[in-house]
């Protein structure tokens, strides 16, 4: 576990790379054109979760822009600028595979980056490995994808498993039992299902479980069902426009249990369309609480705010520590094209990131912190754990 | 349970009525044009996108932005009448892929205006509460009921005590025969899409400041409505008015004793088995020809 | 010796309307015979009802001593029914020949997929000969292969007939052969119709408005009238008959 | 009675023979032409993907005049049996692929026995019933589809020794010939059945059932034949789908994907032996060479089908099939016109 102490003596990811790219670009002739690396993203920008895709979309963006204008980034003596070819996945399988092969193959970027739905990942994953092209996930939650023996897939982002674990402990130390659930009916929401079911302890009782489609908007029927069975708390695996529907018709119908929730639901945007005493001490885990007084987020925090005028999100910050993750990976491997070195690289990397240290395990799976965050009654969240990351009223 | 049950009923009829007004739209243009339009859905979702244009922009008054929008997607619907339907009259299989095409075009037009993400509408009903016992809905639950009732009535005592409205359900149980009668059937085909686009508006209209207005809001609705008419019995009015209700109550209760990822399974199973053991659906009464 | 055609106490209803009430009618030999009478007297409705596209509310078909009333249209085709439509039915997207030699056919499903799969073509070009000379004896050679739905109205009728004689029935049934025909055509209709009885006689049943071609056609006439058999007889006698001529003026 | 209008242009002696011959040698050496265009080749394969249940779409709406908006959920049974069979019971490619088709086919024989004999319109919303509880199923049932995570690692067929050389399926060029070999028995059993008295039978139902009927079709059974090869060969198209992208995901099966399959069988043009391959070739080329992501593009793509629906309800097939007669002939030939505007 990182201490605060460690955190504070690394610089940041930004002036990090800042102050080591900045050097040789002013050493250089600054009049001479610097080459370009194309790094090779795909992202769901159209369909049912063009929403959450433009937070990574956001990060992605953002990073390249902290690095150009920073002046671009140097491998091996030489200075690079930054350029992303981007690709429109839908959320469907076979556009999904396309845009890789296409991206592999045609494009011939040394590294792909992003994906938001599983199942998408894992039609793109095997590409990688046929072309030798590394694929780092920032997004996508199912721990099946790092299970496939594919050591070209690596996942940024902690996966449904380790976001689930911290908060299934939280859960049953508050004695919230039964549990309820109102989950999408997609890979997020029934993994997130299926994770808990594994984590919590027999102590906490399974309450109802109510899938609902993308796109539907009527959940008067799960909450019928859950005052019916008499919970004591209810967790929604959703994004945060559905959670903030889904939780004024709760309270609506008079239902006041305790709400658990997702990243998406620890946001101002959420708060944005809903009041404070609808959430009424909602607790939610979070990969990354966007307040928290922790410099690495509150530096980022303000450069997404200034650059898209609203509170940072999770995804894009695992998406920046991404790009940062693999520009890491190609200075510590000296090359910019040589895929497999930058593989290699990848897997041993370290790399203190925004969302915090970013190491790959033997799947390639990164650990990074996984928060909870609990809003107060004016509207501004608190981190109540990690212990040692705690912050009060105002920091989450 | 009793308390679930009478909460899911109070629900079902909410959504049941909204069910209501799509099938009631469909079933006119299906009995006048022998239409099967698809594209009925996202008519209903721009109705809710242009009451809340009305709404935010122009009028502040959620009656005048319901009438407006009723009025402009009437219009819509007099375009597609007499820009594709009229044209492809007696070639089902066109037809369905010309209101595939719409569909296609109206929903990624309403993304390409006004964006993918959801607006919002909050209007004074929404925002009130109604206690029943421990039960709590808001008024707009309520005034969508309400609003239904009435409209169903009225549209009711148009078709049967009005000549046009004789003419079109003449139209609707025999075209020839009507035609015999001297009714002039394109006046009808463009009352008929008149009317259920303008019934498809309300719907949209009463439903977005409930939940969200949103690119796909009509999608389930549609589903829902084509459900109601075929287990209503298709051409039957009656038939649509009870179907759209009975199956929004219906798959509200179901969610007490089924999965509610299986909800609308439960629908389309029902469905399937009512084509089975009453083809002519529960209130048909004659089979019409092939189209 | 059971009858050749027996329809015996037919009734058929349509909501409130009796379109046949117990008809009855005997054919005991191959012959033309013609079905008469003034509109709505169930001439089309007896048709769909022999021929499975109506089942009758009473009464029975038997064709030679088999009940065949309940049967569906294209069991009661393979049996040997050809039937021709008041309002003229051919496949418009096909060609002349195609027409007809899709009336050939035999349409059974185990034959079909046999011949998908040994791809016999056989049959079909052993039939083209014959359809050629059907269609050139009704003037439509030239229109061979031209789609259907180019022909005139007239010139689709005689198609819709050829169609149904290539098959060889035992039972024709003609809907108003001669209606929407020119002079001209009908003289060949009405050669062609006695040449091909000439060389199969079997039934002909022919529904015709047109009193001197069916009268100059026919051997023996039924008149109907109202849902019931009027009275039959040669057409000599029917055309002195005054119940025919008072049920003609109504 | 196909010797119809349909596909002149192909069947045109020489000349279209000399064309097939090419496009056929052509595509039977991609994986050598395309060799250091992988993009390409993945394409083409994707483009079979779609173009195989295209096919049997193509024999139900373009030949038999049935619309079916659930094809892809038959597609998806295919495709989890036999994921599932390789996966779970170890059965190799070939065997798994027709035990998907079979189970396909199958459930389609059950669905059309009570459905078939009702009337269009009703056909029509059971196919799409159909279509959204297969996809409920697929996504619901987390124990055996994997759920909406989705199945990933479905294998690809082992490698095959012929002896002189070794075609590795699980890589790109290899996987390309496995999916054109599956690809041309679909186009295959499109063509026998087209081109045979079951074939005529078909179009004689789509034009006039009635008529049909009277000229002894037996018009139920002959639906319900159609139906199982069709779905079947949906079934055979979604298997290869998944061995090829390696993954069986339920959004791959839902009822978007069953409305743009039937979307690119009528662009394509239905009732035309190269319909489906047109139209999957549109569909999977236009987004991938206008890959900008814009809600106009899909607004242009409305705009063109309802506008063929209006002129061109022959597709494109149809429109080329006028050009080349325009080019041949002079002036187009009448009655050609008339075609699909008949009653179902």
């Amino acid at each position: 576990m990182t201490t605060m102490k460690q955190i504070t003596t690394r610089a940041t990811a930004v002036a990090a790379l800042a102050a080591l790219a900045a050097m040789p670009a002013f050493g250089v002739s600054g009049a001479m054109a610097q080459e370009t690396v194309t790094l090779g993203i795909v992202t769901a920008q159209t369909g049912p979760l063009a929403a959450p895709g433009r937070f990574q979309m956001n990060g992605f963006d953002l990073a390249v822009q902290a690095i150009n204008e920073a002046g671009g980034f140097e491998v091996d003596g030489e200075t690079y600028m930054l350029d992303l070819q981007v690709y429109d996945t839908r959320c469907n399988a076979a556009e999904g595979a396309s845009a890789m092969q296409r991206l592999a193959t045609v494009d011939q970027v040394p590294v792909v980056l992003g994906e938001l739905c599983s199942p998408v990942a894992a039609a793109e994953a095997p590409i990688a490995a046929d072309f030798g092209v590394p694929l780092v996930l920032t997004v996508p939650t199912a721990p099946n994808l790092t299970e496939q023996g594919n050591e070209w897939l690596f996942r940024v982002n902690p996966n449904n498993f380790q976001l689930n674990e911290a908060l299934a402990a939280f859960v049953a130390e508050n004695g919230w039992s039964p549990l309820s659930f109102i989950a999408w009916n997609n890979d997020a929401g029934r993994g997130g299902v299926n994770g808990m079911r594994e984590l919590l302890p027999d102590d906490v009782e399974f309450g109802y479980v109510g899938y609902f489609n993308v796109g539907e908007v009527d959940f008067s029927s799960h909450i019928a069902n859950i005052r019916n069975e008499g919970s004591e708390a209810i967790m929604l695996l959703m994004d945060e426009e559905p959670g903030a529907l889904a939780i004024r018709q709760i309270r609506d119908a008079g239902l006041d249990a305790q709400l658990v929730g997702t990243l998406a639901m620890g946001s101002s945007r959420f708060l944005d369309r809903l009041n404070a005493e609808y959430l009424d001490g909602m607790a939610q885990y979070n990969a990354f609480p966007p307040n928290a007084p922790i410099p690495r987020i509150e530096e980022f925090s303000a450069l997404y705010e200034a650059a898209y005028g609203e509170e940072s999100h999770g995804f894009a910050a695992q998406s920046y520590d991404g790009i940062f993750v693999v520009i890491a990976a190609m200075q510590a491997a000296g090359t910019v094209s040589d895929s497999a070195a930058i593989r290699d690289a990848l897997a041993e990397i370290s790399w203190d990131g925004v969302i915090g240290p970013i190491m790959f395990n033997e799947n390639n799976q990164a650990e990074p912190p996984v928060y909870i965050t609990q809003w107060c009654d004016d509207g501004t969240r608190r981190i109540l754990f990690p212990d040692d990351l705690a912050a009060d009223c105002g920091f989450g | 349970m009793a308390q679930a049950l009478l909460e899911q009923i109070i629900n079902g009829t909410m959504m049941g009525s909204i069910y209501m007004l799509v099938a009631l739209g469909m079933v006119l243009i299906y009995g006048v044009m022998h239409v099967l339009n698809f594209a009925h859905g996202v008519l209903f979702m721009v109705g809710g996108y242009v009451c809340h244009f009305f709404f935010t922009q122009v009028l502040d008054s959620y009656l005048l932005a319901i009438l407006g929008s009723m009025a402009v997607l009437s219009v819509i619907g007099l375009a597609l009448e007499r820009g594709v339907f009229r044209r492809l009259r007696d070639n089902l299989r066109m037809q369905v892929i010309a209101s595939l095409g719409l569909i296609l075009v109206i929903q990624n037009g309403v993304i390409a205006i006004w964006g993918p993400n959801a607006l919002q509408m909050r209007i004074t009903t929404t925002d009130i509460r109604v206690p029943i016992g421990e039960l709590s809905f808001t008024l707009q639950h309520f005034l969508i009921i309400g609003t239904v009732g009435v409209t169903v009535t009225a549209i009711w005592l148009f078709l049967t005590r009005t000549r046009i409205g004789t003419a079109l359900r003449a139209t609707s149980q025999n075209a020839e025969a009507a035609q015999v009668v001297g009714i002039d059937a394109n006046r009808m085909y463009v009352a008929s899409f008149l009317i259920g686009c303008a019934l498809a508006a309300l719907g949209g209209a009463l439903l977005g400041p409930l939940f969200l207005i949103f690119p796909t809001m009509g999608d389930l609705p549609l589903l829902k409505g084509l459900a109601a008419i075929i287990i209503g019995g298709m051409g039957s009015i009656p038939g649509a008015i009870i179907g759209g209700l009975g199956i929004g109550i219906v798959e509200a209760v179901s969610t007490l004793y089924i999965p509610t990822d299986f909800r609308d399974t439960v629908v389309f199973a029902a469905l399937i088995a009512v084509l089975l053991l009453r083809p002519q659906g529960l209130f048909g009464v004659r089979v019409r020809g092939e189209a | 010796m059971a009858a050749l055609l027996e329809i015996r106490d037919i009734s058929k209803a349509f909501g409130g309307i009796q379109a046949l009430d117990g008809v009855d009618v005997a054919i005991d030999a191959p012959g033309i015979y013609g079905l008469i009478g003034p509109n709505g007297a169930g001439k089309t409705t007896l048709f769909d009802v022999v021929c499975g596209r109506q089942v009758a509310d009473r009464g029975e078909v038997r064709a030679e001593g088999r009940a065949v009333g309940r049967l569906s249209p294209d069991r009661l085709a393979r049996l040997g029914f050809a039937r021709t439509f008041q309002e003229c039915r051919v496949f418009p997207d096909e060609t002349c020949l195609d027409n007809v030699l899709f009336g050939a056919q035999d349409k059974r499903l185990g034959v079909e997929w046999r011949q998908l799969l040994t791809r016999g073509m056989g049959a079909r070009s052993a039939r083209r000969d014959e359809a050629m000379r059907l269609l050139t004896l009704v003037r439509l050679d030239t229109y061979a292969d031209r789609p259907a739905a180019a022909l005139s109205y007239g010139q689709r009728r005689l198609l819709e007939i050829v169609s149904t004689l290539i098959a060889r029935p035992r039972f024709l049934l003609l809907d108003e052969p001669a209606s929407g025909i020119n002079p001209t055509l009908l003289n060949v209709l009405h050669d062609f119709l006695l040449k091909m009885y000439e060389e199969r006689p079997i039934v002909f049943l022919v529904v015709e408005h047109n009193m001197p071609f069916i009268m100059s056609l026919a051997s023996h006439i039924v008149v109907m009238h109202q849902g019931r058999v009027l009275t039959t007889g040669s057409p000599a006698d029917i055309q002195r008959d005054p119940a025919v001529i008072d049920a003609y003026l109504g | 009675m196909t010797a119809m209008t349909a596909l002149t242009a192909m069947t045109a002696p020489r000349a279209g023979r000399l064309a097939i011959a090419i496009v056929a040698l052509l595509a039977l050496a991609a994986p050598f032409l395309l060799a250091d265009q992988p993009y390409f080749l993945h394409v083409l394969i994707l483009t079979m993907t779609f173009a195989i249940p295209a096919i049997g779409l193509n024999l139900l709406l373009g030949y038999t005049g049935l619309v079916s908006l659930g094809h892809m959920g038959f597609a998806g049974v295919g495709a989890y049996t036999t994921a599932l069979l390789m996966m779970d019971h170890g059965w190799s490619a070939v065997p798994a692929m027709a035990a998907g088709a079979a189970a396909a086919g199958v459930l389609g024989v059950l669905v059309g026995i009570p459905c078939l004999r009702l009337r269009s319109h009703f056909f029509i919303i059971v196919t799409l019933a159909v279509g959204m509880i297969l996809f409920a199923l697929f996504n619901n049932l987390d124990g055996i589809t994997g759920g909406a995570e989705g199945l990933p690692g479905v294998p690809r067929p082992g490698p095959l020794d012929l002896g002189f050389m070794v075609i590795d399926f699980r890589r790109l060029g290899g996987f390309y010939w496995f999916a054109l070999v599956v690809t041309l028995f679909a186009l295959l059993v499109q063509y026998l059945i087209v081109r045979s008295d079951f074939g005529r039978s078909l179009a004689a139902i789509r034009q006039d059932e009635i008529l049909a009927a009277a000229r002894g079709v037996n018009v139920f059974a002959h639906k319900l034949a159609i139906f199982g090869i069709s779905t079947a060969l949906a079934g055979l198209g979604g298997a290869l789908k998944v061995m090829f992208l390696r993954v069986a995901a339920p959004l791959s099966f839902e009822l978007l994907e069953s409305i743009n399959l039937v979307l690119l069988t009528i662009v394509g043009g239905a009732g035309y032996l190269a319909g489906p391959i047109i139209g999957a070739l549109v569909y999977v080329a236009i987004p991938e060479i206008l890959r900008f992501a814009d809600a106009w593009r899909l607004v242009l793509f409305g705009v063109i089908l309802v506008a063929m629906t209006l002129f061109a309800p022959r597709g494109l097939s149809g429109m080329i099939e006028a050009g080349w007669r325009r080019l041949r002939r002079g002036p187009a030939v009448t009655g050609e016109e008339a075609a699909d505007g008949r009653p179902a």
